[in-house]
């Protein structure tokens, strides 16, 4: 079997359907020095978050190595400003190259807030999701609600929805009734799609019957995508491509990006009860971030001492997130009560008081 | 915060007029849908045909296809949808067609809807009115006739409201579509037809929360909600023949419970009869019964009855009025407490 | 606009590519005759069942005009003794060609029983179901029951399950969960879709994202046909072929009839006020019994005098069926209670009491 | 039918192994795929995996990938698979992965599992045992701590019940499978790791309804399920230090509820605590507290209490031990129900 991310791509999207200056442009070599930069700085702190799990500073941690081209070259794509991202539990790598704080965004694996401490707001980064496929159509209504807002502003582009999601979270029948929202609202949506191979111990082959999500969007009239999701340059363009079909009000979009979930589902999962070293070996292929720097190297924009330089920023800069992670304090029990509603009621109220007798003995 | 329907006619000089709970609810999502330009209304068959049930009718062809929408036929990308929308800052006011096909959308309500502003730290806020028209007695097909209230009121970061008639269905409406929490708005749809005077003026909020009292009285408390109100009131008025004057009170909202009318109303009476459709076990009548019988330990003079539907699925047409609560059952729950000595 | 049930047709399914004396042999005159008689039994009875309504016999009903060829083609092309029918609540014409009482079937419409009043087990025909899209996984799994069974049992061929949903149920996440699971479980399930072009007021354009619930098929790796669904000959031949495949073990099938809901949603629908007497005379074509009268006639099988006997009959038929509704009686309210469980319980056994109590007062 | 514990080890010469409850569920449905060949197990990362808390570890490799395997991940695929299969005539034991991964299942679950007996008139028998690994306790990310009981409980044909160590999860899982209606089955994850002793010999059916009495008291009875039962346990250690005899009941039967033993405890004690996961407001507590209320009017003494969760989304890790009934609160409400005085 060959390394799952060069399986045949598909491409229905129209190129230059839509015109996009900044997807136009190749990266420049700034550019892609920085994409390196991300990228290192994701692996160092993906490898840092699964320690900090085996030293009981964190309770649990979805690791994403194996998917840093993807999750670098889709967070790179879009635009903090005008566009929202809807993660799921694994989209730290998004999260970083978004530029949410990752402490803020560690703190939901330190168990002190479920949906993680960062401003959903501020960031365009929406808050943690455990529900697999739950975020898709929330992406859906947020894109629409762009398209409402446009009928009123003058037409400067459509803000645009990035949904994230797996390949068994394609199983879900929310992520349907999305697609075909979507279709029919013509909402300015990209869903994302990190084919890793596997949810938890299943494969994509007993899960997604067909072979391929990108195939599916064809039956909702939409286009698709799908493209080496280790390459991170080839996801950076596939991505920012489908931003600017959607952005431009032409309709949602399908990226199905092709990679492999090199390390466990979770911390507290252990792969070698449904794969080999071996099977990891030959369906992962090579390291993205060794394949990006072969490529760097190639291009002659960058030499072994820049890789050294950026990898040992990274480090520092990893041990700078974990002081932060370590600081990180417990909110105090009172929050509880606090944000289940905007308006709290009185049942609520009387209950926060008992918690308060009883709990704090105040 | 329990108040009399008299307060309501007593205010002299306000804009009376008679309308059926289904107009007086087109009215009320009018009225929304001019002042606040973010508020939507979206759902199955809701824009052209103006709903099932007529409740939205006219008002795509007065406020256009982009603020009242037909969606496709999926109930949970409906509410999914409706969150995606609260989070760009609308104002969504979605509809299930019907109370059973709620259930499709259960997973995005609970999971979701009411979980956001918790999840977000007050950040990402939903203000979003579910309306569903709900409970039986129609002679309607299966999953048309349920009844979700207990389900709804389970779940925290959710209010749930439901109107027993035209006047509180265009104020609770009005109320809910202004609240920045989501609200799940179960609307009676046996009583959609029955006409009954609106007071279009606005009341102060007061008269919004909390529950009423539909009719005084000082033997015993009916407790009840929806489409069960106006058929409490029809047995006081028999039981008032045989000189027992049963006070009936209207709950109104089921999450929030209003504790402390339920506690003044049973105080006074020292007995209670909770009245509703949905199936006995895990009801909501349980939670009323739990908090009188907490709340009213030292007063009440008998147990709290539970008059309601069984534990059985909702039955067909034929079969409603005998799983409907009727007025024998309820008073024959009335003469259990008025009858209880202790042992 | 053209009639849909001439919409451009799609055909992926292998030919010959599962044996099946039955569906190549071409319906001799016999059987010709055979489908027009339970044709003009249908439309006799779905007439009459609309006259119930107002007449106040029955409280409501679905009415399938303009569907006959669909659902008789559909219901001939099934094996009553091996295949199984999971209908919604418009399948009367699948019903009948089904063989199910029908008097049976009506007593739902008379609201006596939610399910009806026929045996399920007896008929291979589900209860009628009112949740869209509620049955369609039930079909699958009943499907791959099948393909257990057979583990153990001699392969000769398998039960089928007969999905029957509308173009609105395909916007529902349980229909693409179905498609997934059983092309996954490679489960000998055809999905049959009347593609009536409404569901209630919303016209396929704004339900089916793509247009055609056929084309998703092949996001599941599914073969499909779509196929004229006023032609009683192409859906019999169609679904014929369909069952043949997945009872050969060749996984599922996806059969999109386009046809048209000539009538209202339901007896208390008013189509007025969302299309035109003249969308639905161009939309709904020529009527499907028109047709294939025309049909028989140019085969000269059959003749006028023919025609003129076959309809009387359903008339007497559709009349008997009338006294038998009529004579119908409500079920006693004991039932409630009798079906919830196979084995009741304390707590529901003393309710079944206090209602003999209060409402029979014994 | 209310029974004691002291039941089970009576009985002699019976074969006593300890297991934890994960491998007594583990034992039990290994025992019911080798009895049974019409059951079959299947869910999310049942098979080759064994389950994310190795539940069902090793059965694929002794039963087949025909009698136990993984389905693509959709919980309401696997209900609706479930029932499909039931009407062919096989009996699935089906898995949700957590608990609050049964919503999206929820409409297949009321509107299909809980109605098929009732529709097709107890001719589609619908033997599905759903497990759902349910409740808190275990730092987990969100929706992996939910309490889904009440929810449960107000479906009409649906059984519902939660063991409370390994012993009664080895029997009733036994005994649920066995039995012609849908069951769920909630398993305590908290608990899965808790070696008890577990009595393998066949217990008749008495032991396998109801209510048991967890430990005998006289002063109040704490009436719990699932997890809480140990905890309500543990306090009860604590409350007889201080001369204190609490009974703790274990309910286990979540429907039906055991009435009887519910009565037989509290008129005996005249005083009961409802302890539970869920949140407040109409959780199962309720139900529990509207029963005890009724049935034991004349003998209580104090209205009973509810230590429950809060009405607040299950919460992150940090704030769990806020969130679940500690010691501390069940003492206090202990003392409330025992200080209680009639004003
Ligand atoms: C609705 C729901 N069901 C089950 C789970 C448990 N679960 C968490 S992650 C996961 C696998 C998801 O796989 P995929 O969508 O491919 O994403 P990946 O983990 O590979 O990033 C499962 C089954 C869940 N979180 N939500
Ligand atoms: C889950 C669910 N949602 C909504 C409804 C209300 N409803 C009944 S039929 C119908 C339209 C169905 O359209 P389609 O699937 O095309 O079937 P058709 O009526 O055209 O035969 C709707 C919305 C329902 N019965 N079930
Ligand atoms: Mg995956
Ligand atoms: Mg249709």
């Amino acid at each position: 079997m060959a390394p799952r991310a060069l399986a045949a791509t598909l491409d229905t999207l129209p190129t230059g359907s839509a015109r996009h200056s900044s997807a136009d442009a190749a990266p420049d070599s700034a550019r892609l020095l920085d994409l390196y930069r991300m990228l290192s700085n994701v692996r160092q702190l993906d490898t840092s978050a699964v320690a900090w799990q085996r030293q009981g500073l964190i309770p649990g941690y979805a690791p994403m190595l194996g998917q840093e081209a993807a999750q670098v070259g889709a967070g790179a794509a879009v635009d903090k400003t005008s566009d929202f991202v809807f993660p799921t539990y694994r989209e730290m790598g998004v999260a970083y190259a978004f530029g949410v704080n990752m402490v803020e965004y560690m703190s939901t694996h330190k168990a002190i807030w479920h949906g993680g401490l960062y401003d959903p707001v501020e960031t365009h980064f929406a808050p943690f999701q455990a529900v697999v496929g739950g975020s898709v159509l929330h992406a859906v209504g947020w894109a629409h609600g762009q398209t409402l807002n446009a009928a009123s502003t003058a037409g400067a582009g459509l803000g645009v929805g990035l949904a994230f999601l797996g390949d068994g979270a394609s199983s879900q029948g929310d992520v349907h009734e999305a697609m075909n929202f979507a279709a029919i609202l013509k909402a300015p949506v990209v869903f994302f799609v990190q084919n890793n191979g596997w949810a938890i111990s299943v494969p994509t082959e007993q899960q997604v019957a067909g072979g391929s999500v990108a195939a599916r969007a064809a039956g909702y009239g939409m286009p698709a995508v799908r493209v080496d999701g280790n390459d991170v340059l080839a996801v950076l363009e596939a991505t920012k491509r489908a931003v600017a079909h959607a952005r431009a009000g032409l309709g949602p979009v399908v990226v199905e990006a092709m990679t492999y979930r090199r390390g466990p589902h979770s911390t507290s999962d252990d792969p070698g009860r449904y794969r080999t070293l071996d099977d990891e070996k030959i369906d992962g292929g090579e390291d993205p971030l060794t394949r990006f720097r072969s490529e760097l190297l190639a291009r002659g924009v960058a030499d072994a001492a820049f890789f050294a330089g950026v990898d040992a920023e990274a480090q520092r800069h990893a041990d700078d997130i974990r002081d932060g992670v370590v600081a990180l304090e417990s909110r105090p029990g009172s929050e509880m009560f606090d944000f289940v509603f905007q308006e709290s009621t009185p049942t609520l109220g009387a209950q926060a008081r008992q918690w308060r007798e009883e709990s704090e003995h105040v | 915060m329990s108040d009399t329907l008299e307060f309501v006619t007593e205010a002299a000089t306000i804009p009376l007029v008679q309308l059926s709970m289904q107009q007086a609810i087109n009215r009320a999502l009018a009225e929304i849908l001019d002042a606040d330009d973010r508020a939507l209304v979206f759902g199955e068959d809701v824009g052209v045909l103006g709903g099932v049930f007529r409740v939205t009718d006219g008002l795509q062809q007065r406020f256009g296809a982009n603020r009242v929408f037909d969606t496709p036929l999926a109930e949970s990308g409906i509410l999914g949808t409706a969150i995606g929308l609260a989070m760009a800052g609308f104002h969504p006011i979605p509809e299930v067609q019907f109370d059973g096909f709620a259930y499709p959308a259960v997973n995005q309500i609970i999971t979701q809807l009411a979980r956001m502003n918790y999840r977000s730290r007050g950040r990402l806020p939903m203000p979003v009115t579910l309306r569903v028209p709900s409970f039986g007695g129609i002679r309607a097909p299966e999953h048309h006739g349920e009844s979700l209230e207990s389900l709804f009121a389970h779940v925290p970061g959710l209010k749930v409201v439901s109107p027993a008639n035209p006047q509180q269905a265009y104020h609770l409406l009005k109320h809910a579509a202004s609240m920045p929490d989501p609200v799940i708005f179960m609307e009676p749809k046996a009583r959609y037809w029955n006409k009954g005077e609106v007071n279009l003026a606005d009341n102060e909020g007061s008269f919004l929360e909390g529950s009423v009292i539909a009719r005084p009285g000082k033997h015993a408390t009916l407790i009840a909600w929806g489409a069960m109100v106006s058929r409490c009131l029809q047995v006081a008025e028999l039981a008032a023949e045989d000189g027992i004057e049963l006070e009936v009170l209207d709950l109104r909202w089921l999450k929030p419970i209003d504790e402390a009318g339920l506690a003044a109303s049973v105080s006074r009476t020292r007995r209670a009869i909770v009245v509703h459709e949905g199936p006995h076990t895990a009801g909501l009548g349980a939670e009323v019964a739990a908090l009188v019988s907490q709340s009213c330990f030292d007063s009440l003079r008998a147990p709290v009855e539970r008059v309601t539907g069984f534990d059985v699925p909702y039955p067909s047409g034929d079969l409603e009025d005998e799983y409907i609560p009727n007025i024998d059952r309820i008073l024959f729950g009335v003469q259990r407490v008025l009858e209880y000595r202790r042992g």
